[in-house]
């Protein structure tokens, strides 16, 4: 009888290790189907005991589209940071912002924070111990309340939505 | 085209490393010059890439994969070491 | 044959007390005497031969390399000195076993003794030189024994340390004396050597070996200079002083020169250093002989005077004094053995040696007495007894000698006063002792005879000298013949030993010296009076004073030399280092090569500058340590890029990977040593060490420059042609370390491995002081393990391991292969254990590090065991290409099998080290988080 | 074809150029900017986006030269946007540890920020010098 | 028995892995298969020694590949003595270690194989690169050895011990670049081949090459200014671990036997016999240095450390005198003082353990508990130690003195005497110390058999040398004619290579 | 190029060995892996700078760097590592048991001995 959850734990990992190895190999052989499906089936099981908790992604669909939204925000604020740093007065509006989590699970709020580092001219300074209020540092930011809106709105929500609903 | 644009690429990442060096030598905290040796690994992966264009191989892959780690790495380490000093504990 | 069980049984002999107890002491006894009686019995049986000229030899070859043949003669030198050693030494033996207290180890004696005899007869019996000498040193060993018996006592202790000394140094010089005769003449074989006397006094280095011999010779037989350590010797029992310390040890330097006179006598050179030599030594020693008040140092420095007296009569350069020297050899090994047992008898009865407490004793022992005054009447040179003949003969030569030209006269003047002394410290010996007055004063017991058994030696020594005195021609005649043909290099002169020679010139000095000896010792109270005046010298505290201070002065050279720092001996290789280089260079015309020079481009100087800004920033901003190991980090990601650039990504690979590792390493190493380093380097030491870092760079940069610029015709072309025909891979530089050069891999994970279970080892039961707070005194962070951190690197491990599966496979046909691999494997666990700690880390750890590196190690041996099963040497590698349908072409090598060994052990090397360095330092200490927990 | 080639070679060297300034940017941003927090800014994304697309352009070099797709690179730039915010992260919050000044046009006050004790004493501060047991 | 020449390396190195892939299991266990091991390394080396006798070279081609591609394991005489040698030693180490040391600390058995490992490596290989990779090993292992046991004293001396090979290291890797920057192969026999084919040109930087590989073997060997790190790391390691450490100096010797008589030997032109006036010197130097320590010391320990200086000087002045009986002569004198050095300081160990708190230290203490026992091996270790007759230490000295012929080869006379002046009145002045200024109550710790053994088999040695000083020094003296005989050596493995020698 | 090179090369040996000439453990051991960088780079470079070699054999390729300098200095730096290793960990052991990380023999407490 075969046990799925017993050989393999993380089905999710097991595919994107797949993926990866395949990428990495650079080639669709069947050689590299075995030896990728192989090592797709091992690591996650060498490696099951270092996963503290097992992220579960109930909405995958919405996690594409969050992916997506996630690339073209990096674009655009690449694009606002460099003409802050390029800026020759350097105007800039920095501020700290402590934001509050509505976030719970490890594994969304660290989504979360990477998001905001990658994205809108912010980066997740600091995380508290208690884990509900994720400082933030902006560079160049008109008011922090909207921001905070803007965060929550565009990213939390979203994160809530895909990892804990 | 590629030529110049490869030449290009390498005149911009090398000014960008020697600003990276800048950082590191004046500081003027430990987190900047950590900062700036990060930025120095990943400027690295960018000129490993370049150099595999300009010979037409990619026997560099690995060294940028393994810049990209090994990078990240040792900048968690000395994170950890800045906010706890034991690394490993 | 008969030859070597002389030597050999007394050897035995040395063994069987030591079977016996210290208890069964007549049982230990008889054992000790039953080998040396044999070896007389045997002697005696050779003797009729040898008194008839045979000199019967026996040699066995030993170390042809050496020179050194195991070689053995006994002639008629050989033969007096042998009857001696052996008969007194039976006679020792049994005075011995009743002079040595209840307390005293009498087997451990007994077998020292027989050691001792052993060398002595080894030493008159050799007959190559090299031989000679090795029984030489081993008297002065056994003699140390001896000396050192009673080692409880600190003379003792000293007195054998100095006669060590002493006669070890002299035995030193002799060794090189005799090779210097050994290079001049050919050859270490007596004969050869003995017929070679031409050769030798002809040669350049007849002088040095001559000298050295000398030496040798003087130090042994208490020769002014060198005469300090035999009166000190008497802190040995008396056995060993009656036998050692002067009927035969000390003889053994003039048995040299009478060995070596054939060969070495002759040239002016000895007639001046061993005559004069032996003259003074005989009045240095008559004077304190009458001087001293302790009955054995008395007879210890007339000892010295009689041994110079032959050694002057050896350096005569007459035939005459030869046979003379040689009379006197016996004659005083028979009276001062008997004196000293006398000596010893007063001692062991009286409970003292001093002079000034004992008188009038022959009332308690009558005996002791009447052998006393005989044997030391003998010493006197008093007619009837044997010493008045070889006094007299003595006398005869010095009036003869061409010595001193026209100061001829000089030196039977001289003998004369010498022999004065004899004769009146002979007297002072006797009747201070047993004579002048009733009784003794403050003794601890009360004096009475000894026991019969302890007497008998004397009375038999007594008994030899009357006998010889009496009829000389009848005893003497044959053996000194004998001898002295064995001690010249023609036949000896004809001897006629009788008492009465008539009317002359020496009778009238032997007269003189013993009517002049009544005299000075009828006015010996000036002579102490005039005495006085002079510090009292004790040759033990100056010997002891000179080896403190030489130690004191080595202590204090090594302590100067090496005191404790590192740098400095640094320094030293550094300093060689340069300048064996520096050297060389200088005689290199032009440093450029032939090969041209190629170009280098904005890229690499940019590289090049970043890299030294780096490397300078390092050593100048060491003093702040992190900030040193950031710029260390430059320099490692520089130097890897510097390697991809130049067309080696392993080495960027592996160059990058242990940078990293490093790093880590470093850093906590850093949490535990201090951060920062004080200013603590003067200026002077500063400037110093640019110096000399200026000039190793200098240095490893001319030969960089040199290297670069010459071509080069190397193997290489080797590998690249048959790595992939003959390795089996496309990789070369893994094709070298898995195939070509797997040997060195093999060594190199032995060396990781290795590591990895020593610093286990250092780790154990570490100790250390854990910095609360930082360098700046700020208090660590409370959070523990930052949970992005933590949330991160969980999912980077999978990929990770993926990664080092993918460059482990992809080794040998592309950069990579099983170290790379295995330290990525490695910096994924560690990135574990510093995002969720030593615990949590170990806990999902099934397996420990050590198994792991091992059989790393073992995999990569055994795999090159494997190519035996084939029967091809170790190491040889075996490969195919499989097709195999639908999967595709699979390469199947024992080198990855090799690899897969290297890529073990440098995960578990490389964990063994981080993780037990991070386990070490975690434990205990506070938090707040393992609070909740 | 040729066309294609001509456009793709285009496209390269568009990625290139642009990665490179990008990269450029991000360091200028590490030079320029006036405190730790500000500059952190440029490395922990514009540096990033800078490499990703030169590994970008690498990607389409390669695909281009052994005609069909070849996409290691993506791994690499996958992977620095996974690692850049966690570094970004642990950066600042040494940043903040350290209490690094921060421009005074900054607004916010964090209490990480406020010179108080309040954290000495939540662990170790009593301890001093403690040596292991 | 082909592979017999592999053995001395594979067979501790699969031992220690054996021994050390679990750290804990039965104690005996452990000490039978290492003592076992070591037996068996005995019977190899009595072997080995036996096949060297016929005068062929031979060689072993790790992995097939023919030299000078591959590295080769060379067999000829030296190399047969110095393998024999170091298992003798190591036995004599180990039975000893077995009384108790080895539980001081962890993986003490597999670490001792791999010691031994890296020593036959050393001694066996044909390959410079390979020679420094097993110098490493033998180092890496020694650190650990050292520190077996743990204390102030060890890890002090340790440091410095280690940052100065370490430095060395770097030395030999420069060293090593340079000679294949100019020569292009690493194999000995090959670059002795090469180097009579030098350019002109390139003579000054293989000179720099060579020179720096003395430095590196003389910090080995305890040369006069490199030899600091060695009388406190000697003195601190334990017993077990010094007398196996006497075989390391003897590891810095052979390669400067080796190399300065194989590649740049009398054959290498311009560069002919190039390190010999800088050994003869610093050799002498040493020795008069060395024996200034022997005096010096103030525990027997360290005056041990300062004989084996003593004796690295004599057997450096011996290989400055150049010649083939110099040659002979200074082998039979490295067989003697590698094993009677070794001995002694386990019989110093034996005898600190006896004395109380005194320890090692050369001051009045109690009585000993086995002093016939241990001072008769005293007194023989310290006269074979100091040179005197009638045990193999007077053979040897005897051996060198006679090789000085010339002039300025007097020089070792007076120096090489003196310094056994002072080793004897140092050495007398500590037995006495030691055994006769001894009082009061015994510790009542008694020697075990084992250490008895192990004690006795090293010094033992010394009359057996003597004993058989003929055969003896006939094998070594035909081995001084081996190790001249350039030409024979690099025919017998370039030549038979079969794809030939074409550099 | 080379002189570049051997300048850097240079340099880099320099400053480490100005480092290992300090009197503590700390920059000594760094001083060591400095002056093993340099080294390395030597030892990489005796085989010639070949600035676009390829890096596997492959049909096409003309020239390759020399492989066996690559092969030796891979050896030296996995060994340099494990060195490096030890010494950091003996630094921090002399600490521990001396209580200090000088190594210039001033203030070390060395046990006193009697004098005899
Ligand atoms: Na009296
Ligand atoms: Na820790």
């Amino acid at each position: 009888m075969i046990r799925p959850r017993k050989w393999l734990p993380m089905p999710l990992l097991s595919v994107l290790l797949l993926i990866v190895w395949l990428l990495l190999m650079n080639g669709v052989a069947l050689g590299h189907w075995l030896l990728g499906g192989f090592l797709a089936i091992v690591i996650p099981l060498i490696t099951k005991p270092f996963w503290e908790a097992q992220p579960r992604i109930k909405k995958p669909w919405l996690m594409v589209r969050y992916f997506f939204r996630v690339l073209l925000d990096i674009v655009v604020a690449n694009l606002e940071a460099s003409k802050v740093i390029l800026d020759p007065r350097g105007r800039a509006r920095p501020a700290f912002i402590e934001y509050p989590l509505e976030l719970q699970e490890n594994f969304a709020i660290t989504m979360l924070a990477s998001t905001i580092t990658l994205t809108p001219g912010t980066v997740s300074a600091h995380l508290r111990m208690d884990g509900k209020t994720l400082l933030i540092h902006a560079l160049d930011v008109g008011d922090i309340d909207d921001m905070k809106c803007h965060i929550h709105e565009r990213y939390e929500r979203p994160l809530k939505e895909i990892f804990e609903c | 085209m590629l030529d110049f644009a490869l030449k290009v690429s390498v005149a911009l990442l090398s000014v960008a490393i020697v600003l990276n060096l800048y950082r590191v030598a004046v500081g003027p905290s430990l987190p900047d010059r950590i900062l700036a040796l990060d930025t120095m690994y990943v400027n690295s992966i960018a000129l490993i890439v370049l150099f595999g264009l300009w010979l037409g191989h990619r026997t560099y892959f690995e060294a940028a994969l393994l810049i990209a780690m090994l990078g990240f790495v040792s900048t968690v380490a000395v994170c950890k070491y800045l906010l706890r000093g034991d690394i490993i504990e | 044959m008969s030859l070597l069980l002389i030597v050999l049984l007394p050897l035995l002999g040395s063994l069987l007390p030591l079977l016996s107890s210290n208890q069964r002491r007549h049982q230990c006894a008889l054992l000790t005497a039953a080998m040396p009686l044999i070896a007389l019995l045997v002697t005696l049986r050779e003797t009729p031969g040898v008194l008839a000229g045979e000199v019967p030899r026996l040699a066995f070859s030993w170390v042809p390399a050496l020179g050194l043949d195991l070689a053995l003669r006994l002639d008629g030198l050989s033969l007096l000195f042998v009857l001696l050693i052996l008969g007194i030494g039976l006679l020792i033996i049994l005075y011995a076993r009743h002079y040595l207290a209840e307390a005293d180890n009498m087997p451990r004696f007994y077998a020292y003794l027989m050691l001792f005899m052993t060398s002595m007869l080894g030493i008159v019996m050799a007959d190559n030189l090299i031989l000679l000498w090795m029984f030489w040193e081993l008297t002065s060993l056994s003699s140390f024994l001896l000396i050192g018996f009673w080692s409880h006592q600190s003379a003792a202790r000293k007195g054998a340390r100095m006669a060590l000394a002493v006669t070890g140094m002299g035995g030193l010089a002799l060794l090189a004396g005799f090779i210097l005769i050994g290079q001049i003449v050919g050859s270490f074989d007596m004969q050869t050597v003995l017929d070679s006397r031409d050769v030798i006094l002809a040669d350049p280095r007849y002088l040095p070996a001559l000298l050295l011999v000398l030496l040798g010779a003087f130090t042994k037989s208490a020769q002014f200079p060198f005469q300090f350590w035999l009166p000190q010797a008497m802190a040995a029992p008396t056995p060993v002083s009656a036998f050692l310390h002067s009927a035969t040890m000390v003889k053994a330097g003039v048995f040299l020169l009478a060995r070596l006179h054939p060969a070495l006598a002759g040239s002016q050179e000895w007639l001046y250093l061993v005559s004069l030599t032996g003259l003074v030594t005989m009045l240095f020693g008559a004077y304190f002989a009458l001087i001293k008040l302790d009955l054995k140092t008395i007879l210890a420095y007339s000892t010295v005077s009689h041994l110079g007296l032959i050694t002057m009569l050896f350096g005569l350069n007459s035939q005459m004094a030869v046979v003379a020297g040689l009379f006197h050899i016996l004659n005083h090994a028979t009276f001062k053995a008997a004196l000293f047992m006398t000596a010893g008898i007063v001692d062991h009865e009286c409970g003292t040696r001093d002079i000034r407490k004992l008188k009038g004793l022959w009332r308690y022992m009558p005996m002791t007495t009447a052998l006393a005054t005989i044997t030391a009447a003998s010493m006197a040179g008093f007619p009837l007894l044997n010493g008045f003949l070889s006094k007299e003969m003595m006398l005869a030569e010095t009036l003869e000698t061409p010595l001193l030209g026209g100061l001829a006269w000089l030196i039977p003047a001289l003998a004369t006063i010498g022999s004065i002394l004899a004769a009146a410290y002979s007297l002072r010996y006797v009747r201070n002792t047993f004579f002048d007055g009733n009784r003794p004063r403050e003794l601890e017991k009360t004096p009475h005879e000894a026991p019969f058994p302890l007497r008998l030696p004397v009375l038999v020594l007594a008994i030899v000298c009357i006998v010889i005195g009496l009829f000389p021609a009848f005893t003497a005649t044959g053996l000194l013949t004998a001898a002295a043909d064995a001690a010249l290099t023609m036949p000896a002169p004809e001897l006629h030993l009788s008492i009465w020679h008539g009317f002359n010139l020496p009778l009238l000095m032997s007269a003189i010296a013993l009517i002049g000896g009544l005299l000075v010792y009828a006015l010996r109270q000036h002579l102490f009076t005039f005495h006085r005046q002079f510090p009292s010298r004790d040759s033990l505290a100056i010997f002891e004073g000179a080896v403190q201070r030489l130690i004191r002065f080595t202590q204090w050279a090594i302590d100067t030399l090496e005191n404790g720092s590192l740098q400095r001996y640094m320094l030293w290789v550094v300093i060689s280092a340069l300048v064996v280089s520096g050297m060389s260079l200088m005689g290199i015309e032009t440093l450029k090569g032939e090969l041209a020079i190629q170009k280098a481009d904005p890229l690499l100087i940019v590289g090049a500058a970043i890299t030294c800004f780096a490397g300078l920033a390092t050593a100048f901003l060491h003093r702040r340590r992190l900030i040193s190991l950031i710029m260390l980090s430059v320099v490692g990601l520089m130097a890897s890029l510097a390697f991809a650039r130049f067309s080696a990504p392993d080495l960027a690979l592996t160059q990058l990977a242990v940078e990293v590792v490093t790093v880590i390493l470093l850093m906590l190493a850093l949490f535990f040593l201090p951060q920062k380093t004080p200013k603590e380097s003067s200026a002077s030491r500063i400037v110093r060490d640019v110096l000399m870092a200026a000039g190793f760079g200098g240095v490893v940069a001319s030969l960089n420059y040199a290297l670069l610029t010459r071509p080069l015709n190397s193997i290489s072309d080797y590998f690249l042609e048959h790595s992939v025909p003959g390795g089996g891979g496309h990789n070369v530089v893994n094709v070298i370390l898995v195939d070509f050069r797997g040997f060195d891999t093999l060594g190199e994970i032995t060396v990781l491995c290795i590591a990895g279970i020593g610093i286990y080892k250092l780790l154990n039961r570490l100790r250390l002081f854990m910095p609360s707070s930082d360098s700046e005194g700020r208090p660590w962070s409370p959070d523990r393990y930052p949970m992005i951190l933590a949330s991160v690197s969980q999912s980077l491990l999978p990929m990770a391991l993926l990664v080092s599966v993918f460059i482990f496979l992809r080794g040998h046909n592309a950069p990579g292969g099983g170290f790379i691999a295995g330290l990525v494997t490695a910096v994924a666990l560690i990135l574990m254990y510093i995002a969720h700690g030593v615990e949590w880390a170990q806990q999902r750890l099934s397996f420990q590090y050590q198994p792991i590196a091992v059989a790393g190690v073992a995999i990569a041996a055994l795999t090159g065991v494997g190519s035996w099963v084939f029967g091809y040497p170790f190491l040889t590698s075996a490969f195919g290409h499989f097709h195999i349908p639908l999967i595709g072409d699979v390469e199947l090598a024992t080198a990855m099998l090799f690899d897969l060994g290297v890529y073990l052990t440098v995960v578990g090397a490389t964990l063994m080290i981080l993780a037990n360095l991070g386990k070490v330092t975690t434990s205990h200490r506070p938090s707040k988080q393992k609070e909740k927990a | 074809m040729i066309a294609l080639y001509t456009l793709m070679e285009g496209v390269i060297a568009f990625f290139l150029i642009a990665g490179s300034i990008f990269a450029l940017i991000g360091s200028l941003g590490l030079a320029r900017m006036k405190d730790f927090y500000m500059r952190l800014h440029g490395p922990s994304k514009i540096s990033t986006l800078g490499v990703g697309c030169v590994l970008l352009a690498s990607i389409a070099y390669f695909s281009l030269l052994e005609s069909g797709p070849s996409l290691q690179e993506l791994l690499i730039t996958i992977f620095l946007f996974i690692t850049a915010p966690v570094s970004a992260h642990l950066l600042s919050k040494s940043a903040l540890h350290q209490k690094l000044e921060r421009d005074p046009r900054t607004r916010g006050n964090p209490e990480e920020l406020q010179e108080d004790d309040d954290e000495r004493t939540l662990e170790e501060a009593p301890q001093g010098n403690s040596k292991l047991p | 028995m082909q592979h017999l020449i592999i053995l001395p390396v594979l067979l501790p190195l699969l031992t220690g892995v054996a021994l050390l892939i679990h750290r804990g299991g039965a104690l005996t266990l452990r000490r039978t298969a290492n003592v076992l091991s070591t037996v068996a390394l005995v019977v190899v080396g009595i072997l080995l020694v036996a096949e060297s006798t016929d005068d062929t070279i031979r060689y072993y081609a790790l992995g097939d590949w023919q030299p000078p591609f591959g590295i080769i394991l060379v067999l000829d005489r030296l190399s047969a003595l110095m393998v024999l040698l170091t298992s003798l030693l190591a036995l004599g180490s180990l039975l000893y270690a077995c009384a108790g040391d080895d539980e001081q600390g962890s993986n003490f058995h597999g670490l001792f194989q791999l010691q031994l490992m890296g020593i036959n490596g050393a001694f066996l290989t044909g390959d410079l690169f390979n020679l420094f990779v097993f110098f490493e090993v033998l180092l890496i292992a020694s650190y650990a050895l050292l520190m077996h046991g743990g204390g102030k004293a060890r890890t002090h001396a340790g440091f410095h011990y280690v940052a100065l090979n370490l430095l060395g290291s770097m030395l030999f890797l420069i060293a090593l670049g340079i000679l294949y920057g100019t020569m292009g192969t690493l194999n000995m026999a090959d670059m002795s081949a090469v180097v009579t084919t030098l350019d002109t040109a390139d003579l000054g930087l293989v000179k720099a090459g060579a020179l720096l590989l003395l430095i590196v073997f003389g910090l080995k060997a305890a040369m006069l200014p490199l030899y600091f790190w060695l009388p406190r790391a000697y003195a601190a390691a334990p017993a077990p671990i010094a007398a196996l450490f006497a075989i390391m100096t003897k590891v810095g010797i052979y390669s400067i036997i080796r190399v300065y008589t194989l590649i740049f030997g009398e054959q290498a032109g311009p560069l002919a016999n190039l390190a010999q006036p800088w050994i003869w010197w610093l050799g002498l130097a040493t020795l008069a240095l060395g024996a200034v320590g022997v005096l010096s010391a103030r525990d027997m320990r360290t005056q041990v450390a300062y004989l084996i200086l003593v004796s690295a000087g004599t057997l450096l002045a011996g290989i400055g005198m150049h010649s083939e009986v110099a040659l002979g002569a200074l082998l039979y004198y490295l067989i003697h003082t590698t094993l009677v050095s070794g001995g002694m300081f386990l019989l110093v160990d034996a005898i600190a353990q006896q004395r109380g708190k005194a320890g090692a230290r050369i001051v009045q203490s109690r009585t000993l508990t086995q002093p016939a026992t241990l001072g008769l091996l005293f007194f023989a270790g310290a006269i074979a130690m100091a040179g005197l007759p009638p045990l193999s230490g007077a053979f040897g000295k005897a051996l060198l003195l006679q090789a000085a012929t010339t002039a300025q080869q007097h020089w070792l006379w007076p120096i090489l005497l003196g310094s056994g002046l002072a080793s004897l009145i140092a050495l007398s002045r500590t037995g006495s110390t030691i055994f006769w200024r001894a009082s009061g109550e015994k510790t009542g710790i008694t020697l075990g058999p084992l250490r008895v053994t192990g004690t006795l088999m090293l010094i033992g040695c010394a009359p057996l040398m003597v004993a058989f000083a003929g055969p003896l020094t006939a094998f070594t003296q035909a081995t001084a004619a081996q190790l001249l005989d350039r030409d024979a050596y690099v025919e017998s493995i370039i030549a038979r290579g079969d794809t030939g020698g074409d550099t | 190029m080379e002189a570049l090179f051997a300048t850097t090369t240079g340099i880099l040996a320099a400053s480490g060995l100005y480092l290992a000439l300090r009197g503590r453990t700390f920059p000594v051991v760094v001083g060591l892996t400095l002056l093993s960088y340099a080294v390395n780079l030597f030892l990489f470079s005796t085989g010639g700078l070949t600035t676009d070699g390829a890096a596997v054999i492959s049909d096409g390729a003309g020239k390759y760097a020399d492989p066996l300098p690559q092969a030796l200095v891979l050896t030296a730096i996995v060994i340099g590592f494990a060195m490096t290793a030890f010494s950091v960990i003996l630094a921090m052991r002399v600490r521990g048991d001396v209580g200090s990380d000088h190594v210039n023999g001033n203030r070390v407490d060395e046990p006193r001995e009697d004098k005899s």
